[in-house]
């Protein structure tokens, strides 16, 4: 990411660099929405879901979501299921071994907040949004295979809209 | 010449390995391939499911029940709700103990078709996973159709059951027997007699009967390995002994009969299910029980089969309308326990083999 | 002569853009270095876009093998679906680890990419249509997809990770063992041709349908079956993936590598699961014979019936264990491959052979 | 034997899956096609209004509240000194903590809240998941429901007190929607006579 | 045999060892002293007539003023049932392993020591398993236990 990082700061001073940018921004958004390869991570209930709807009646390769195995080759970690205090730290470990950029969706009550396990449980983590930062959250317990693909979506809509110059602060 | 040294090291399994099925962590000693020891390490997944039950009423308890063991959420239902009653001695409705057993039974073999799927990922072959969740989809679709949730089910309560069954669920669900029964041909096609799948099951991972019983292992596991021993003859709950049907045995005790057991286990299922729907009768569906449900003060251990052995659980009540103790037990807690006996002196992949062969989920274990 | 550079059926678009290079004036070392760097890229930008298809073809193959429709969304069928990963891999963090071994992690995807490219050199794509015509063919492209092996074993060893050593540790035995029925079943055919230029080879299996000789029995198709084999080994594909098995190694030797470094691992497994099936066309379906249509569409056709064969493979079967495979290699394909051949040799002696 | 048996096994499996290329897939392409929910599915919460007036049916009876098993409905309805009847004032929905089990829509006697059958509600960010009364009813405005609440009164109170069994369901759900802030308390008598007129 | 049977047959052959207790529903429930508890075990497993050889559940209970430890036994050919428990002081309660009797027992009293506190003697291997290796906050499951980020659901 090296060379795309000073890329804007580079093509703004060509002459006509704006619409160079402009293009670029498209291209690489377009290319990054399309191709979210997620990691395989699941904890809980909410993997047996994620399992669903990589599966043919849902099929998220349908959207370009392949699945892969190791965190560094990974776009995107679906935290699918409880986030306990133990694992936390895992969790963490595994974001800050993706590439940029890199991408989160909160699967399910448990990553948002702790869902049914915020009241009474000394062992989990209530929200994961304290560990890692999340991109889009997605309700339920767990989520429908088709809440999942909607928030899919949604979190491409958004890719699409990024700016190529908030790259650099990141 | 120098003398060639070799090393012992250590692996890292999991909690994030995609053949761990969910976040269990092994701790593998190696040498070269060969694991020379194996030490789990749980607990990634320990939510405090029985403190949290230890804080809600008795019908609050069955949603959270749903999430101890989520692949087969039924039984769980099922257990908790057949615990309180044994406390509170209600009688349950023909009618609703039939719907149980049909749900049971169908969640099962969504269980069994996972485990089909799962283990057949885990040794390579990624089109059989698919195929076991296609056809777990339209029993998924039959309980969705009963109580509108895909996993998390909530409808077995104290009692009896929450909702009947649509008009439209029995047709459907001898369509999904039938199918299964075709696709089933499929399954075994695609593995049984594969000579690839063969040699990487067969004589892997032998669990010896002595041992097994030792360590407390049941279900599937245990009768792979010639132990005839199922709760649901052995110690009969609901109306299990108005049925007809085996419990299918194996003799070796390795990967493949684990694996072939569990298919002969889905066909006897079918039968069950059938047999409850032809003998469905009418009638009520739940017992009336008061919605400040309060059972007299006592203790009871209640347990049943479901597809990765006993599920139990401990109730201890001190005649509130919340439980004092509720302390679950899962078949794979015994059979994580067991791995390291068996896991060891393998290769890694014999390891992975051996793991999706116990059917091990982790929620069972960590609760 | 007309041109140095043989391009058969496309001579004419060739000739003309030689012409022209002619025409501006150059001195002749200037046109030489022109005209390689030109036809470097052709081929590069040629053989990217098959990977790319490729991999967008083993995608929706697979699909349809599990009832599903694969990529969709993303144009007529998913059809940009690669070009977007490719995009996105480019654009990704390239992680370098604080431990791992500077110069063979950097070098390890670059040898695997170039090795993989490289062996098009001699592949004939249709009559003429080869880079360049060696009279030893076949042991080139041997010889250069031996690198393959040390770029996996480097990958394995520079990033400095267990999964990715034992990775890399199976990958070199795997592909050791299995170069050598390979090579004794294409000796079986180089055998009967007596040569092991690629176009010599293509050119005695010309005529009829029976001239293929994967249809010459008994030795024909037992080295076909054996190379098929091997090849499925040699292109690290499901059931002999090993080095990479997902389920127990996570990713294998390419664990550490991220953006553009896997991109290149990743192309370069699917330019040489292309190169093993164009060989097993060149070696016994008669390269690029056949009526009517051009002959760079006849073997481009070929070629995916074969590559077609190994996703057909890849998508039904489990995987071996290490050590079976090794067991599979030694004890059961170099003895069946070692008999052929002399078998074949035998029958070449005795005259007993169309 | 046993290899022209392991390749005829191999065989098979290669019959199978290529078997399977030739059919059509069973994929639901999701945001054209979608899965026809069956009725009872379990989505988002939502409180139903009243078909007639467009009021919240809920009555501030707390009774969700105290079945909810995730605490993940937060109810303020005061009693009223005077009239002895509760006023809703908020009624929160923390979507993050709902397990969606429908133990509220069973507990609630008089169809004001209901699991909806839809479930498209990713968002960006945390706090967009607690839906106060208004987002709630607003969701839940064209759920069909069967209204199990007009029946009730009418079955235990035959005739003569069909007046005042309706208006103690009703009272509340009227006064509701104003969410207190400019309901005073005075004119609360009236609507009843309205509605039972 | 039925629980009748095996109710006589347990006040004939282990009159001092085992007390029935009345709370037990359905399944016989038996109170086993602390000190007794391995011989006892042992011989319930070793006796021809019985063979409680499967190891179903241990778990910790704390009621507020004491500790139990409830154990479910089965029998794997016999058919039987059987609960034992074994009533510990509140504080300091310690408590033989009965992991020789059944190998199954070690994990479920490595989690009676680690959420409940009750120290298990002679067992092979005490250490944390299921709450993170760097917990400080003491016993989670004990009644009184409190931590400043547990959250207690509302009482209505």
């Amino acid at each position: 990411m090296g060379v795309i990082k000073k890329l804007p700061i580079y093509t703004e001073k060509l002459p006509g660099g704006g619409l160079i940018l402009t293009s670029l921004e498209t291209v690489i958004n377009q290319a990054q929405a399309k191709s979210l390869w997620y990691l395989l991570f699941g904890t809980a209930c909410c993997a047996i879901e994620l399992m669903c709807t990589g599966a043919s009646r849902y099929d998220f390769d349908r959207l370009g979501m392949i699945f892969r195995a190791t965190p560094r080759q990974a776009d995107l970690i679906i935290a699918a299921g409880t986030i306990t205090k133990k694992m936390a730290p895992r969790l963490r470990r595994l974001y800050d071994q993706m590439a940029e950029p890199r991408r989160v969706i909160a699967m399910g009550g448990c990553t948002i907040k702790g869902g049914p396990f915020y009241y009474d449980s000394y062992s989990v983590e209530k929200g994961i949004d304290h560990i890692v930062p999340v991109d889009m959250y997605i309700p339920g317990c767990p989520p429908r295979p088709e809440s999942l693909l909607e928030g899919c979506i949604h979190l491409q809509e958004k890719i699409k809209k990024q700016k190529l110059s908030d790259w650099q602060e990141k | 010449m120098a003398e060639l040294r070799t090393e012992e090291f250590t692996v890292n399994m999991g909690p994030h390995h995609p053949s761990t099925h969910g976040v269990c962590r092994l701790i593998l000693t190696l040498s070269g391939e060969k694991v020379i020891k194996i030490v789990p390490v749980i607990g990634y997944l320990h939510r405090a499911l029985e403190k949290i039950c230890e804080n809600r009423t008795y019908a609050q308890c069955i949603p959270v029940m749903d999430r101890f063991e989520y692949v087969t959420a039924m039984s769980c239902e099922y257990l908790f709700s057949n615990a309180a009653e044994k406390l509170a001695e209600i009688e349950v409705p023909e009618r609703a103990e039939y719907l149980r057993v049909i749900m049971l039974e169908l969640n099962r073999i969504a269980s069994h078709l996972i485990f089909y799927g799962v283990t057949a990922m885990d040794i390579g072959a990624l089109t059989p996973f698919l195929y076991g969740l296609r056809e777990r989809e339209g029993i998924i679709d039959l309980f969705e159709m009963t109580c509108g949730q895909r996993l998390t089910y909530n409808y077995i309560r104290i009692g009896g059951v929450s909702k009947d069954i649509p008009p439209q669920f029995e047709p459907k669900c001898r369509e999904t027997i039938k199918t299964i029964r075709e696709k089933l041909n499929d399954y075994e096609g695609l593995l049984n007699e594969n000579p690839i799948w063969l040699v990487r099951n067969k004589g892997i991972g032998v669990l010896p009967a002595d041992l097994g019983i030792a360590y407390g292992v049941s279900g599937p596991v245990l009768r792979a390995s010639g132990v005839k021993y199922d709760i649901r003859k052995d110690d009969p709950y609901s109306i299990y002994d108005r049925f007809d049907f085996e419990i299918p045995t194996r003799e070796n005790g390795d990967c493949y009969d684990r694996y072939l057991l569990r298919l002969d286990e889905i066909k006897q299922s079918l039968n069950i299910v059938e047999q409850a729907l032809d003998a469905l009768p009418e009638g009520d569906i739940k017992a009336k029980v008061s919605p400040n449900f309060k059972p007299p003060a006592g203790e009871v251990y209640a347990r049943v089969e479901n597809s990765r052995g006993e599920l139990g659980v401990y109730i201890q009540s001190d005649g509130g309308k919340k439980p004092l103790r509720v302390k679950m037990r899962g078949g794979s807690f015994n059979q994580l326990q067991v791995l390291p006996e068996i896991g060891t002196d393998c290769l890694v992949a014999d390891l992975v083999a051996i793991f999706a062969s116990l059917d091990i989920i982790l929620p069972e274990v960590d609760r | 002569m007309t041109y140095p550079l043989p391009f058969g059926e496309l001579h004419g678009v060739f000739g003309w853009l030689y012409e022209l290079l002619e025409s501006t004036g150059l001195p002749q070392p200037w046109l030489d270095v022109v005209r390689y760097a030109a036809l470097g890229a052709l081929v590069f930008g040629v053989i990217s876009l098959l990977a790319l298809f490729l991999v967008w073809w083993e995608r929706k193959i697979a699909a349809h093998i599990q009832q599903r429709f694969g990529p969709m969304r993303h144009g007529w069928h998913g059809w940009y679906q690669t070009v977007a990963d490719a995009v996105k891999l480019l654009t990704k963090e390239d992680i370098l680890v604080d431990t791992r071994d500077k110069f063979v992690f950097f070098w390890a995807p670059v040898i695997c990419f170039v090795a993989a490219f490289l062996a098009y050199v001699t592949i004939p794509f249709g009559e003429g249509l080869i880079v360049a015509d060696l009279n030893i063919g076949i042991l080139y492209i041997m010889a250069i997809t031996t690198f393959t092996i040390i770029s996996l074993l480097m990958a394995g060893w520079g990033s400095n990770n267990k999964y990715a050593l034992l990775g890399g540790i199976r990958s070199a035995a795997q592909l050791i063992s299995y170069e050598i029925p390979m090579v004794a079943s294409i000796l079986v055919v180089v055998l009967f041709v007596g040569s092991m230029s690629m176009v010599d080879i293509v050119e005695a299996q010309s005529g009829w349908i029976t001239n293929w000789y994967v249809f010459r029995v008994p030795f024909g198709p037992i080295a076909f079956i054996t190379y098929i084999i091997a090849a499925t080994a040699e292109a690290n594909r499901t059931p002999f993936d090993i080095p990479e098995a997902e389920q127990e190694l996570v990713a294998g030797y390419n664990i550490e590598y991220s953006g553009m470094k896997f991109a290149m691992f990743f192309l370069a497994e699917f330019a040489n699961g292309f190169t093993v099936s164009a060989i097993a066309v060149t070696l016994f379906f008669g390269g690029w014979h056949g009526p009517f249509l051009p002959s760079w569409v006849w073997f481009l056709l070929k070629t995916l019936g074969v590559v077609f064969l190994l996703m057909l493979f890849r998508w039904t079967y489990p995987r071996l264990r290490v050590d079976q495979l090794m067991e599979f290699a030694w004890k059961f394909l170099v003895p069946v491959t070692f008999a052929n051949l002399i078998l074949a040799a035998w029958m070449k002696y005795a005259g007993w052979y169309w | 034997m046993k290899l022209l048996k392991d390749i005829k096994n191999l065989l098979i499996g290669m019959r199978i899956t290529g078997k399977h290329l030739g059919r059509h897939a069973i994929t639901i392409q999701y945001p054209e096609e979608r899965w026809e929910m069956p009725e009872r599915s379990r989505g988002i919460v939502v409180l139903l209004s009243d078909k007639e007036t467009g009021d919240l049916n809920c009555t501030g009876c707390l009774l969700c509240m105290k079945a909810c098993p995730s605490a993940a409905i937060f109810i303020d309805a005061p009693r009223d000194p005077e009239t002895k009847k509760r006023k809703l004032l908020t009624f929160t929905v923390d979507n993050a903590l709902c397990c969606f089990c429908g133990l509220c829509e069973e507990a609630c006697n008089f169809s004001a809240i209901k699991m909806a059958t839809m479930y498209e509600f990713s968002e960006p960010e945390k706090e967009g998941f607690l839906w106060d009364m208004k987002k709630l009813q607003e969701v839940g405005l064209d759920v069909d429901y069967i209204d199990t609440r007009k029946k009730k009164p009418a079955k235990k109170v035959p005739k003569p007190a069909t007046d005042s069994g309706t208006a103690t369901d009703k009272i509340v759900p009227d006064t509701l929607d104003s969410d207190a802030k400019q309901t005073p308390p005075a004119p609360e008598p009236d609507k009843p006579k309205e509605d039972g007129e | 045999m039925t629980f009748d049977e095996l109710k006589e047959y347990i006040s004939a052959n282990y009159p001092d060892d085992m007390t029935l207790l009345d709370t037990g529903r359905c399944e016989p429930f038996y109170e086993v002293k602390a000190e007794k508890l391995v011989a006892v075990c042992k011989r319930l497993r070793d006796d021809e007539q019985l063979k409680f050889d499967y190891f179903c559940n241990l778990g910790g209970v704390d009621t507020g003023e004491r500790m139990e430890a409830v154990y479910s036994l089965a029998s794997y050919s016999m058919k039987l049932r059987l609960d034992l428990k074994v009533i510990l002081p509140h504080e300091n309660a310690e408590i033989d392993s009965v992991q020789e009797v059944w190998p199954a027992a070690n994990w479920y009293e490595r989690e009676l020591w680690e959420l409940y506190g009750v120290n298990v003697k002679n067992h092979n291997n005490l250490t944390r398993f299921l709450l993170p290796d760097d917990w400080d906050q003491g016993f989670p499951m004990r009644k009184d236990w409190d931590a400043p980020d547990f959250i207690r659901m509302p009482e209505l």
